[in-house]
């Protein structure tokens, strides 16, 4: 395979047309890889993404343009499959080697793809940072990776070598080689060359460390309290009087006039770690040992993450979401949450529901006799995308299976089934809709 | 081809391997000092972390007597075994029973203490922080006492019984490390619970 | 009645009532015995750990999969990752040494059978323990859960509060158990190695596998025993009460953390320096040569033991130590790689200059070689700190480690089960076969941990039991999951080997390998007192001054 | 082909005994093992597992005691004949052609000890750091100007200074940048000292032109990274030259240390250029021949 084929040119051609296409869309990276191997499974998926873009006809136009793209895609593998065919496999495991070398060289590609992606990523790939810890963090990446490669290659080429060049061969003729016992002198050679090269990786490992680790925090910088509970996430704004939950919003840095901001991280029970790859590298949430970390995004948008340390049950589902506003959307954003919880004299039927039943006891609305604290606040539910940590969509039916079944969302989580009568059900979830 | 016959030179006039009792016993200890270590470090890490009282100042007093007491007891069972070495039997026997009635003073001393601590202090392992390093480590070491004076006993009443001669100097001598062992981690437990700790 | 017996071939084994078979194997004290019923202790949980593992990957093939629920999920990877560590990779190699070290220093025995015999069963013993945890678990009989709070159980979940019932239970009693078997026979090997050599066998003439079991043996002295002291401690919390790790009551997790990879880092060491052995008798054989630079492979082990307790948190690299704590923990961690980078580059001085011939046993240390080499390598990227911050927790970590250990360690032993299989039983191995299971692992393992790097850098964490659609983990989960199910293919032609071989296998003879150490001078599989007549050796390949009278290595040495 | 008898060759007597003392088969160890996984069983089942458990441990403890005390059980067991074979076709060695009297080799044949190289090393990094200053004296006017610098590697507060306090002295500076050029000159010297007898006739092309050139390259992808103050202000033509000069003066000095043969496997001492009498015993040579 050491000449492309034709194909895989064309083919990265169109890749970079898809990806160029998504960065207008201002989503993942991750969806092109999934459109490089040309599964519809992808497709339906982005179609799904797509149907959230507002602008109905910006959607169609992009949909179609996507879905052309996508089947272009999938006929040049397919078209590739063929050429590749055509060498004429002698064997049948000559040719499922040859297809898992087709695979390993596409997720390759693919890995690639996703890592060239730039500015427009929003997925969860640790060599697309958007803030400085990440950027600090992926630059050294790359110093090490391309430290460790050379080391690779040349050993692997000297093990190779001599696999080859000391093969036993036929002509040996039942001799036994030459008994070398050693040499101090190369052997002083290839303990003083790692330990040199150790020397440098440590210098440039400790200035990254110091930096990230030690960042004085300055005054404008926007602090936030986040304790991690068993599958969701709490987010404190000491300064700014707010609390909220699974959804952190966080104001865009501009490089020129810096608001990074610094999360001071709590557990409430187990271990968790609050990763955000694209952000900044992980930080534990353990009991009893508070943890510090920083970001500054430079780059408004949405960017996932979730709970990195195993904490239980649904650790799978405790997914993170950080809303990247630019200064005006997040000063909206702050005047919105610091209200009170609406009164909505249509709702109060809910509401009472809402007070007679265990609610109350772990979730709080302001300004309403519900004060617990085992839950997320709900005052401004509405506010936020997603439930249950992000494992499901903030819509009508979502929100009533939850509260009907949680299990059926999410098994293991903490919030019980409450059992409610259907016209209960229907008025706390009308209620619920109310909290925005 | 023809049958070679060479065979090795004498490679070893005299060949002198160490004794396994002795290594095995070795092994043994290291593992345990290991297992000391963790409970000794748990120990100092939680000093003066507990939420709620006592603490040691308030209720520890340090066993200076049955310290001196088991300390002692590692001179007589060396004493004991360096006579059983030279074949003095009864030297050894009576050297012995000292051994085990330090040692059984000792835990008694232990157990007073607890007895003292849990019923007129209150503390107990699940109290605080400070009561469940402080019964582990002390109770670790109580252990290592007890199973060691439960051996000690065992080769008494062989030795009453006369089948305990030089042959077997060997097998008390490994054993007598491991009480040495004993003594030499209540110096540590010693210095880091009365000394430190307090 | 000597004279009856005498007339029996060795190896011929009288056919007996089962049961009499088994009141043989059950109070057997001969360390080729015990040897062997580690091994197949091994390999019975290797197969059940292999099919947990499946379970796994099956569960994680695609997004929002439905196979099994998240309780049972993460009770597959707790009893994955426990069984293969302390019950698979742990009594294998354990296995391995106590057949080999006698055998190689040229003892009759190990230096304490009875203790032996005892470790193997505690070990044993404690694995059908944790397993009985799936009946048992609760306390409650018949409604049972297996431990589900991961292989390293970090404090609070292993609490009381969060892991009510018993599971977490069986989890701390039977690694207790076992600790105190795998203590037991560490004295053993330890001892055996010092004080049991045939005359001539000083420490500068020993198998490098004797020395290497030794430094083996004496890590897991001081490894294993604060895993024991940390399971007390946590026994103390859930039954007496008591408040080490306790986050309540001022415990600390953070000290549990400390405390389980004061053991955990060392006993990564523990399971490869064994398999560095097998390395080292393997590729000098088949390339001819003797082992490139002796006294510094062993310095490189001796080293590699001392660092290697002092790396331990770079596996918390995480939970926010300062600055400086990661900065030491990040240089010790790069510096093991210098005595394991002499390790490598002394194998392949060996192979360097030699005739290699290309049999089973060496196909594997050749692919031990690669693969070592990239989990080696990612493990150096990890040691930096910053960029450990995303990979950690990640599935680049889970790649890593599985390179390392099947990759690394689980090569050597297939490589040692072609080698040794023959002394052991007299019979060959099938090429053929050994060839199939060779490439088929390899080619599973590749497209199984090689791929699984991506999901890594591409920000999926390790222990969930699904994954939203969406984020790009969909292919490469199953790509990874095909994979599995290639190298359990090939563990099936493996065990098929072992048992076809068995009976169907070539005849071996006493040295089928032209081999230089001790083993290969007594018939195989060997009589119960291994060496008619204790032997001298006067070098470092006995059998190679015997083989070469004119030219014996003991001129030399 | 020959067959060989093992009781010939690796006995020192030719007569194999009879019979051999094995230790006989015993059941106490794996009762006491039961035991205690039960009697640890119990607490998670119940009290009475426990107890059936102290039981067994117990009842194996004494038998395991009586097995081996006062004297350790063991059964005899017949010696049969055995059928070894221990031969090689494999009969001719091939010689290295340096060395075609000798059957095994340490390479290379001569080589420098281990003294050599350190002596090298802090030899050529007087040179090196004696051109550092020139050039921070012709260049800045200051000789602490390149040691501020180089400290700047490893020490955060170097970094940190200002132009102004570039060019003046400072002892934390100086102290690191000291260490860390004598340590990294030892490192260096070491490896020539090693690697210089493997090019036996060119060792100033490598000390002098290939090692520095290969340094000075690597460190000009890194140095970004590594100390970013140096990065910014370097002068390569100087960087380059003080590599040039520390190389050929290692270089030099290494070659003229005397070398030694490895033939025999010599002692740490010689290697490590000890050369006092007495440090070397005659090797003893009813041992090995």
């Amino acid at each position: 395979m050491t000449p492309a084929p034709a194909w895989v040119v064309r083919h990265g051609k169109l890749i970079n047309e898809i990806r160029e296409c998504w960065s207008s869309l201002q989503l993942g990276a991750v969806k092109t890889r999934a459109c490089l191997f040309g599964s519809r499974l992808a497709l339906h998926s982005i179609e799904f993404r797509a149907g959230r873009i507002a602008a109905p006809d910006l959607q169609q136009r992009i949909k179609e343009r996507l879905r052309t793209l996508v089947m272009a895609g999938v006929s040049e593998v397919k078209n590739g499959r063929r050429e590749m065919s055509m060498l004429r496999m002698k064997s049948p495991t000559m040719r499922i080697l040859a297809q898992t070398i087709l695979l390993l060289f596409w997720s390759a590609l693919a890995g690639w793809a996703s890592e060239a992606n730039g500015p427009s990523s929003h997925g969860t790939n640790i060599f697309a940072p958007e803030s400085t810890p990440a950027k600090s963090i992926a630059d050294l990446s790359v110093f090490v990776l391309a430290i460790t490669g050379i080391i690779f290659v040349v050993v692997f080429t000297l093990i190779l070598y001599a696999l080859v060049k000391f093969r036993a061969r036929a002509t040996d003729g039942g001799r036994e080689p030459a008994q070398v016992y050693g040499s101090t002198q190369i052997e002083l050679a290839w303990t003083i060359i790692p330990i040199l090269i150790v020397v440098v990786l440590f210098l440039a490992t400790a200035r990254v460390i110091h930096a990230v680790q030690d960042a004085p925090e300055p005054a404008g910088a926007v602090q936030v309290t986040a304790i991690g509970h068993q599958y969701w996430w709490e987010f404190r704004y000491p300064r700014l009087g707010i609390v909220t939950a699974n959804e952190l919003h966080i104001p865009v840095s501009d490089p020129g006039h810096p608001t990074p901001t610094f999360l001071q991280l709590l557990s409430a029970d187990t271990d968790h770690s609050f990763w955000v790859p694209e952000l900044a590298g992980k930080t534990d949430l353990i009991p009893n040992h508070p943890n510090r970390m920083w970001m500054d995004p430079q780059r408004t948008g949405i960017f996932l993450g979730q709970c990195a340390q195993y904490c239980g049950v649904q650790h799978a589902k405790m997914l993170l979401h950080v809303s990247v506003d630019g200064p005006e959307d997040f000063a909206a954003w702050v005047r919105a949450q610091q209200k009170p919880a609406v009164e909505d004299a249509g709702a109060i039927a809910g509401r009472r529901v809402f007070e007679r039943n265990a609610c109350m006891n772990c979730h709080r609305v302001d300004g309403t006799s519900a004060d617990g604290h085992f839950g997320p606040d709900l005052t401004h539910l509405m506010s936020r995308a997603t439930i249950a940590a992000g494992a499901a969509e903030n819509t009508h039916d979502n929100l009533r299976l939850w509260i009907q079944d949680p299990s059926a969302i999410k098994p293991g989580s903490l919030m019980p089934a409450m059992k409610l009568s259907d016209p209960d059900l229907d008025a706390v979830v009308s209620y619920m809709e109310t909290l925005n | 081809m023809t049958a070679v016959t060479t065979s090795f030179p004498n490679a070893a006039t005299e060949w002198r391997l160490p004794s396994r009792g002795k290594v095995a016993m070795a092994g043994l200890i290291i593992a345990e000092s290991a297992i000391f270590t963790i409970f000794v470090v748990a120990y100092l890490f939680y000093l003066g972390k507990s939420i709620a009282g006592p603490t040691p100042r308030e209720v520890l007093e340090t066993p200076i007597f049955y310290t001196i007491c088991l300390l002692s007891s590692s001179l007589t069972i060396h004493l004991a075994a360096k006579s059983l070495e030279r074949d003095y039997g009864r030297l050894f026997l009576g050297l012995w029973l000292l051994t085990i009635a330090l040692g059984g003073l000792f835990l008694y001393g232990t157990a007073q203490e607890w007895h003292r601590l849990i019923y007129e202090r209150g503390l107990t392992i699940s109290t605080n922080l400070f009561g469940t390093t402080y019964y582990s480590l002390v109770g670790l070491h109580a252990f290592h006492v007890t199973v060691g004076l439960i051996m000690l006993l065992v080769v008494a009443i062989f030795g009453f019984m006369g089948r305990v001669g030089v042959s077997q100097s060997d097998r008390v001598a490994v054993l007598s490390m491991y009480w040495h062992f004993v003594d030499a981690v209540w110096v540590v437990v010693f210095t880091v619970v009365y000394v430190l700790g307090r | 009645m000597a004279s009856d017996a005498i007339t029996v071939p060795v190896g011929q084994i009288e056919a007996r009532p089962w049961v009499d078979e088994l009141h043989q194997w059950l109070t057997t004290v001969d360390h080729k015995r015990l040897g062997i019923l580690y091994m197949f202790s091994a390999l019975l949980f290797l197969v059940i750990g292999g099919v947990e593992a499946l379970i796994i990957r099956i569960q994680l093939m695609h997004s929002h999969n439905n196979f099994v629920s998240p309780e049972v999920f993460n009770r597959m990877f707790t009893m994955h990752g426990t069984t293969m560590i302390f019950f698979v990779a742990m009594p294998v190699l354990f296995g391995f040494a106590n057949y080999l070290i006698p055998l190689m220093i040229g003892a009759r025995d190990m230096a304490f059978p009875r203790l032996n015999a005892f470790s193997f069963w505690l070990s044993f013993l404690g694995g059908l323990l944790l397993y009985f945890s799936f009946l048992g678990g609760s306390g409650l009989y018949g409604a049972g859960n297996a431990p589900d709070v991961g292989w390293w159980a970090y404090a609070p979940l292993g609490a009381r509060a969060f892991s009510p019932g018993h599971s977490s239970d069986y989890w701390t009693l039977s690694l207790l158990v076992s600790g105190f078997g795998s203590i037991g026979t560490a004295i053993n090997i330890i001892a055996t190695v010092l004080c049991m050599r045939c005359p001539g066998m000083k420490l500068s003439r020993m198998p490098l596998l004797a020395w290497l079991n030794l430094v083996m043996g004496g890590m897991v002295l001081i490894a294993i025993t604060p895993l024991s002291a940390a399971q007390i401690m946590l026994l103390i919390d859930r039954y007496l009460g008591g408040h080490f790790f306790d986050t309540q009551a001022g415990g600390s997790a953070v000290l549990w953390m400390h405390f389980f990879w004061i053991f955990g880092h060392p006993e990564v060491y523990i399971l490869v320096i064994p398999a560095f052995a097998f390395l080292s008798e393997i590729i000098p054989v088949f390339s001819r040569k003797p082992i490139f630079g002796y006294p510094v492979m062993v310095a490189a082990t001796v080293a590699i033991g001392l660092v290697s307790t002092s790396v331990w948190a770079h596996h918390m690299f995480t939970i926010g130590m300062n600055s400086y704590a990661n900065s030491f923990f990040a240089i010790t961690t790069m510096a093991v790689g210098v005595p394991t980078g002499i390790k490598i580059f002394n194998w392949i001085g060996t192979m360097w200059g030699g005739k290699i011939q290309f049999k089973v046993p060496m196909l594997f240390c050749i692919g031990f070689l690669f693969q070592f080499l990239i989990a080696g390598l990612t493990g150096i990227i990890q040691s930096c700190v910053p960029f450990d911050w995303q990979l950690s927790l990640s599935y680049f970590v889970v790649a890593h480690f599985h390179y390392v250990i099947v990759g690394g360690i689980l090569f050597a032993i297939f490589g040692a089960f072609y080698y040794w299989y023959p002394k052991m039983s007299g019979r060959m191995l099938s090429e053929r076969l050994g060839k199939w299971h060779f490439w088929l692992f390899l080619i599973g393992f590749h497209l199984t941990f090689d791929v699984m790097h991506i999901p890594g850098l591409l920000g999926m964490p390790r222990r969930i039991y699904t994954y939203e659609p969406g984020r790009g983990w969909d292919t490469l989960n199953f790509i990874i999951t095909i994979g599995a199910f290639i190298q359990a293919i090939a563990i099936l032609v493996f065990v098929a080997n072992l048992i076809i071989s068995y009976f169907k296998g070539a005849r071996a003879g006493n040295d089928p390998w032209d081999a230089w150490t001790l083993e290969w001078s007594i018939s195989s599989p060997p009589p119960a007192y291994n060496f008619a007549t204790v032997p001298t050796v006067a070098s470092r390949r006995p059998l190679w001054d015997l083989k070469h009278p004119k030219d014996p290595d003991s001129r030399y040495e | 082909m020959a067959t060989l008898s093992t009781t010939e060759q690796l006995g020192q007597s030719p007569r194999a005994p009879r019979e051999i003392e094995v230790p006989a088969s015993t059941a106490w160890p794996f009762l006491l093992a039961l035991g205690a996984a039960l009697l640890f069983a119990g607490l998670v089942t119940s009290a009475s597992v426990s107890c059936l458990g102290a039981l067994l441990a117990v009842a194996g403890s004494v038998g395991w005691f009586r097995e081996v005390l006062p004297r350790e059980h063991e059964e005899a067991v017949p010696v049969l004949p055995e059928d070894i074979r221990l031969i090689t076709d494999r009969r001719v060695v091939e010689r290295l052609p340096v060395l075609p009297d000798q059957l095994r080799a340490w390479l290379p044949v001569h080589s420098y000890p281990i003294s050599a190289g350190v002596k090298g090393g802090l030899a050529g990094s007087v040179a090196m750091a004696v051109l550092a200053c020139t050039y921070g004296v012709l260049k800045a006017g200051s000789v602490w100007y390149p040691i501020n610098l180089l400290a700047a590697v490893a020490y955060r507060e170097s970094s940190r200074l200002g132009p102004a306090q570039l060019y003046s002295f400072h002892a934390d500076a100086f102290a690191i940048a000291f260490v860390l050029h004598g340590v990294v000159s030892i490192f260096v010297g070491l490896l020539y000292g090693a690697m210089l007898p493997m090019f036996p006739r060119r060792p100033i092309v490598l000390g002098g032109l290939i090692a520095p050139a290969l340094w000075s390259g690597l460190l000009y992808t890194i140095l970004g990274l590594l100390n970013p103050l140096l990065a910014s202000r370097i002068d390569w033509l100087w960087f380059m030259a003080s590599q040039v000069a520390f190389g050929i003066v290692a270089g030099l000095v290494v070659v003229r240390q005397p070398s030694f043969p490895t033939r025999e496997n010599v002692s740490f001492v010689l290697r490590a250029g000890i050369e006092a009498p007495g440090t070397m015993p005659p090797r003893e040579s009813g041992e090995n021949h």
